[in-house]
């Protein structure tokens, strides 16, 4: 029987998805003993047990300086600044990419603009940005948001674009104005790919919080692991490396939920 | 070969509701259709047939005022002419003719929400809309899935509720695009008798282009054959098409020959 | 002009944790209710961009060193005046090698380390020391300092310069050996709090509220005050113990009247000639600097170095003296 | 007339494709006169005749110091390093995610699998891959092409899944072996897509890219562009931005013909 | 209720081409086929019609061996049950049959390349195999457009394709899943005689699933009918769906009422 005609069983499916799982966690744990062997004192690739207590410390034990739990504080600065970049950068694009859209005029005004502009890489106007905009939350958030909303907006403007000619015309037919038609028409059938683009650009939202955190911040996830890579603690890079994981995993199912809730007629292209 | 255009008398007097008069149209410099010149009545029913590429479309574009023709005018009862498609001209296509991401009864409804300012009826116009929609929907046949969205109706049953759509608009003239060409035979059938039922009821002028001949004759008034009257051999897009005939379908004399093949297909 | 808010960076270095531990425990506050100003000091994890910041305007002192004082905002055309002498490094920054090699094996090797920062200019004063220049190496390669510890433990890496608390971290691994440190070049490595000369001009209150929340901060330092100390190990990622060793290579001008004497020692003039120098051979010493006089340099007493027509740095003790003089 | 169906002229519609780039430089200059005008040594907005004279010097002066043309050193250090991680990436994802979308029993292993490694912030594992993969090339490209993979992976993966059941089916009557199906039927279709992929993914590609070059290295746009900032040199950095910028266009332009060339079939799907 | 299979007889002897027996197919747990045993003769041409969801393309993908049955056998020439698609059974579908990737004759090249080992044939073999693709493109009328991509083409030309394709697997038994379901009526008619001259030609034993019954009888020497022979109303799932008719359609005897729409399309 071909290849591509074999289905595992059940039992077997669940056991080939654990496999690569496994596969990772024995290598690291064979690399941390033998690296452990040589050097007790390594720093490099802690043994999991050592894993485990620094992270069950990070959330349970109260820093002793400040008296706060520090991975939920960072967690909640570091989620807030990607929230309010993200959604920033959501709210702009989807006026931006409806406008290119919908309206020849914009179109041809910032269709070659943002096209040019999406091309600019936001990491080495890092710099420029914090000297215009400071080293608080503004040029934190403004750099995630300038990293993502021209993919944004293109994703956009071509999914409104892609909107059947043959609907516009139906609701001219019905007397829709050019705002009717972006409300009714363009709007809901946008939302669904907006939810999809910031999908798609969360991994680049996190790179962007990430490297603005190393550079000026006293809190926040890539703060601590910028912080802590001076000393080499692997134990903790680790644990903030698995929660960041986690905490993106949520993030992602979570949307593709709420798109699946809320555009019930978007079937089961989503 | 052109036709003179056969105007539509009432007790002597010319009475058309829409008037076409020197109609071109090019796309860069390339013609598509020439001097076309069409009268029709309030209430018939026109088909147009003619080949792939021939042009039906952008005739019916400029119906729609869709698109502006390179020369000639169209009006409707002498009026303005229209620079782009506005509630006197409803239109079904033969697909993408109903809202994906509303519900029937929506789609419905946003005939009339549509045409205010902002797109939603007030609290008040809300629930009278609904209940004009679910009548509508009975009518037709489809207040059992009034609730669902189109992608899980069948073809016909979304072009049913296209054009109802576009009639809850109460246009002036209905113009229909291959509406049933992505249906499958039996289903066409039936569409039929939907269009032929609610022609009966509304007395709605409708133009529409098909590719089915047999079909054209069945449901119009007259026939609208277009063809490119002029041909060079060397240059074969140098000319467009225009009215080459113009049937009287209603009174059963159809110059017209049935493929053999059409019988040979039921008797098998 | 005159004003109120005043803003002060700084970043995590031995020296400076005391800025953290002034505003952490309110001594920044109380001195600045006293001159009836607010004075904000705040913390950025990223050196090179605190001095960008207070280039660009966005504060109204930094703490730097002397070089980098130098290059970025004076060469800038950024009027800047060395407020607080706070310390200079005698042996926070090192030269580090693997295995026991020797200052003068280093020819031929590359050498990691952060580019044109003061591990340069100790690398520069390294290689002079033993008569070998930066092309006898087989190349530096910039290196970002959080990331110094992570280099030092790949096989490719034979040697580093960098900074405390970085230096110690390093010095844990057996296999390192410090060939040369700036203990080897004393007063030249200088840790100051820089601020925005036409700013003090107009606001001098500012001077009087800086210098007096740093002195009643170096006294507590010097009187061996655990809890302070303890807050500034912990801010730095380290433990008492660690701290105090890294305190220990780094000479701290607990009494103003040392850093008063710093400033006016004859050999200043000299040191910041070397600076330009090695700015001006790096290629960074202001915009298009035609030679290393490009920027003078002021010091106490009115005497210049460079260009006298262009002074853009100066070293002002006058509130430094007024802490010695108890007259804050 | 609706603004929906309004359309600008030819003419209008070039001045209006300018106007955006128009009005970036002249807010630009008005802001660098700003400056400049009180303070002649400003280095944070450079006038523009600085930028060119910086940006003529940077391309045609070779730098005191090694004798070198910097701007070509750097970016041909830095075109081999993307060229080498994204190319790897690319035949990582193509053989993995041709795997996954062909073979039942490979998609069960490594779907999943790829679905976490794809919420794995790269930029925090960085310390890690410099000490697995020393600070040499290595590294760099590396980051690269973990940073892409995962998601060009799952791209390229869902490509394979949405080739119609029926072209498989049809294969397959025509006497095609799994490898058959893999090379003739699956390959070609995905190859486009590949390409498509890797368009979107260098944004990504670029941002490890400079990541890594501010880390450690001695040649590349990045290493330059952080360096410099060490002086706040912007007349150099901007012009290296710019650079990067065009250099982005290029290689997206370059794709984009070379996709509709090679692959006529797609027709204007591209 | 059920038919007993009608066994072809040739001169007294069973002749079983394809043999059926005992077949069920259920998904996670929900019958949609029961008892099916069904006997074809080598050459025969079989159509199969039902109502749309009652099993039509299961039973073909059952006779592909693009899955197994839950019981029962299919057997060609009591051959070994087959586990999965192979060469002697040629498949074309509604869409997507033939490879947008490839050329018209690359497609027809593919018939035998993709039977290789790497899907590649020799130098030496790789004119000859395009030597016969094009004379079987000249044979279907695709000669002209036997450089182009199949994008290019209109749907008739592309099932047209997909036929030749198949046939030049030399498949055993052809299976076609309503294959002019998404044609327009004329190209419909033009594929019917195609399809009914190709099979003249090569005597091949044709499964077509089809909407349409006319069609099903025009093309048919059997039609089958499939239908739930029982029916739980509380439990509409229930029960799967069997062959309730099999009619002889090759002598005329059609027990089978042609609906008098289709006259008045024609006559209107
Ligand atoms: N916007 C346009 N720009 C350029 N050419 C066009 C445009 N719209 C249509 N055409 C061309 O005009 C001709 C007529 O097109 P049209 O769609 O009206 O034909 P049709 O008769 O409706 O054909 P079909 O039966 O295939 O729908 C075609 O050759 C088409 O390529
Ligand atoms: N792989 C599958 N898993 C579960 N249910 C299936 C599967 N394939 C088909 N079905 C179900 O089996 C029933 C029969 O499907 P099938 O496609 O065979 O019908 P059909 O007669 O070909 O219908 P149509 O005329 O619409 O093509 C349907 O209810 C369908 O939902
Ligand atoms: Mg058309
Ligand atoms: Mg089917």
């Amino acid at each position: 029987m071909r290849l591509v005609n074999r289905h595992p069983s059940r039992r077997a499916a669940i056991v080939l998805a654990a496999l690569p799982f496994a596969a990772l966690a024995l290598a690291y744990v064979v690399g941390s003993e033998i690296r452990l062997a040589a050097n007790p004192q390594d720093k490099l690739l802690p043994a999991p047990g050592t894993i485990w207590e620094t992270a069950v410390r990070l959330f349970t034990v109260p820093d002793p300086r400040s008296g706060e739990l520090l991975v939920w504080q960072d967690t909640w600065a570091s989620l807030r600044r990607l929230a309010i970049g993200v959604g920033l950068a959501a709210a702009i694009s989807l006026v931006l990419g409806m406008a290119i859209g919908l309206l020849p005029y914009l179109r041809r005004t910032f269709a070659g603009f943002v096209a040019v502009i999406s091309m600019v890489p936001p990491l080495a106007l890092l710099p420029v940005l914090f000297i215009v905009f400071g080293l608080g939350e503004v040029s934190k958030i403004v750099l995630i948001t300038i990293g993502i909303a021209p993919f944004l907006t293109r994703d956009l403007s071509q999914r409104v674009l892609a909107i059947p000619r043959e609907q516009m015309v139906k609701a001219q037919t019905l007397g829709a104005s050019s705002l009717v038609i972006a409300l009714r028409v363009a709007l809901p059938q946008t939302l669904p790919h907006l939810i999809g683009g910031v999908r798609l650009s969360l991994g680049a939202a996190w790179l962007f919080l990430i490297a603005a955190e190393a550079v000026a911040s006293d809190v926040g996830l890539g703060y601590r692991i910028f912080l802590v890579r001076r000393y080499l603690a692997m134990d903790i890079i680790l644990t903030y490396v698995i929660w960041i994981t986690v905490l993106a995993f949520a993030i992602d199912w979570t949307l593709r939920w709420v798109s699946r809730r809320a555009f019930p007629w978007m079937g089961a292209s989503l | 070969m052109g036709v003179a255009p056969r105007l539509p008398v009432d007790g002597g007097v010319v009475v058309s509701f829409v008037r076409v008069r020197g109609l071109w149209q090019s796309y860069g410099g390339r013609p598509i259709l020439e001097r076309i010149d069409l009268d029709v009545a309030k209430g018939e029913f026109v088909s147009i047939v003619g080949a792939s590429g021939c042009g039906k479309s952008t005739f019916l574009r400029l119906l729609l005022a869709e698109e502006m023709p390179s020369r000639g005018t169209i009006r409707i009862e002498d009026g303005p002419v229209a620079r782009e498609p506005g509630r006197e001209r409803g239109v079904v296509f033969q697909r993408y003719s109903v809202f994906p991401h509303l519900t029937v009864r929506a789609n419905v409804v946003a005939a009339e929400s549509f045409a205010t300012r902002r797109g939603w009826l007030s609290r008040a116009g809300r629930q009278a809309a609904r209940d004009r929609a679910d009548a509508l929907l009975e009518r037709i046949g489809l207040a059992h899935v009034a609730d669902a969205y189109p992608a899980t109706l069948s073809g016909g049953m979304q072009q049913r509720l296209a054009i109802g759509q576009a009639l809850t608009a109460r246009p002036r003239i209905l113009l229909l695009d291959e509406p049933f060409g992505a249906l499958d035979p039996g289903t066409r059938l039936s569409m039929h008798d939907f269009v032929s039922e609610l022609r009966a009821e509304t007395g709605m002028t409708i133009f529409m282009v098909t590719h089915d001949l047999a079909e054209g004759f069945k449901l119009g008034d007259r026939v609208l054959v277009f063809d490119k009257p002029r041909w060079d051999p060397h240059e074969p897009e140098a000319f467009g098409a225009t009215i080459t005939y113009d049937f009287d379908a209603r009174h059963g004399g159809i110059p017209y020959q049935i493929k053999e093949d059409d019988h040979a297909a039921i008797h098998a | 002009q005159e004003k109120t808010e005043f803003r002060v960076a700084w970043s995590i270095y031995v020296g400076w944790m005391p800025w953290g531990y002034i505003e952490e425990s309110g001594l920044m506050d109380k001195w600045g209710e006293k001159y009836g100003i607010d004075v904000e000091i705040v913390q950025i994890n990223d050196y090179v961009e605190s001095i960008n910041q207070y280039t660009a305007g966005g504060f109204d002192g930094v703490a730097a060193t002397n070089m980098d004082t130098l290059s970025i905002p004076a060469g800038s055309g950024i009027d800047t005046t060395a407020l607080i002498v706070g310390d200079y490094s005698d042996g926070n920054d090192a030269v580090i090698v693997k295995g026991d090699a020797t200052l003068e094996g280093l020819a031929g090797k590359p050498v990691n380390l952060v580019e044109l920062s003061v591990s340069h200019y100790l690398l520069a004063r390294a290689l002079d020391s033993v008569g070998l220049a930066e092309r006898d190496l087989a190349g530096v390669i910039n290196t970002s300092d959080a990331d110094m510890v992570a280099a030092f433990q790949t096989p490719e890496v034979e040697a580093v310069v960098t900074w405390n608390p970085l230096v110690s971290t390093i010095l844990e691994d057996p296999q390192a050996t410090s060939v040369f440190d700036s203990a080897a070049i004393p007063g030249e490595i200088l840790d100051l709090m820089v601020v925005n000369t036409d700013t003090l001009a107009a606001n001098p209150d500012f001077g009087r509220a800086l210098a007096g929340a740093w002195y009643e901060a170096m006294a507590l330092m010097a009187a061996g005050d655990a809890d302070a100390l303890t807050a500034m190990a912990e801010a730095s990622g380290t433990d008492l113990a660690g701290y105090e060793a890294q305190l220990a290579a780094t000479r701290m001008f607990y009494d103003p009247a040392e850093a008063v004497a710093l400033a006016e020692s004859p050999d200043l003039p000299q040191t910041m000639e070397n600076v330009a120098q090695f700015l001006f051979d790096k290629g960074i010493l202001g915009v298009g600097a035609p030679s290393a006089d490009f920027i003078g340099i002021e010091y106490p007493g009115g005497t210049t170095t460079g260009d006298a027509g262009n002074v853009q740095f100066r070293f002002d003790p006058t509130y430094m003296q007024m802490a010695a003089d108890g007259a804050l």
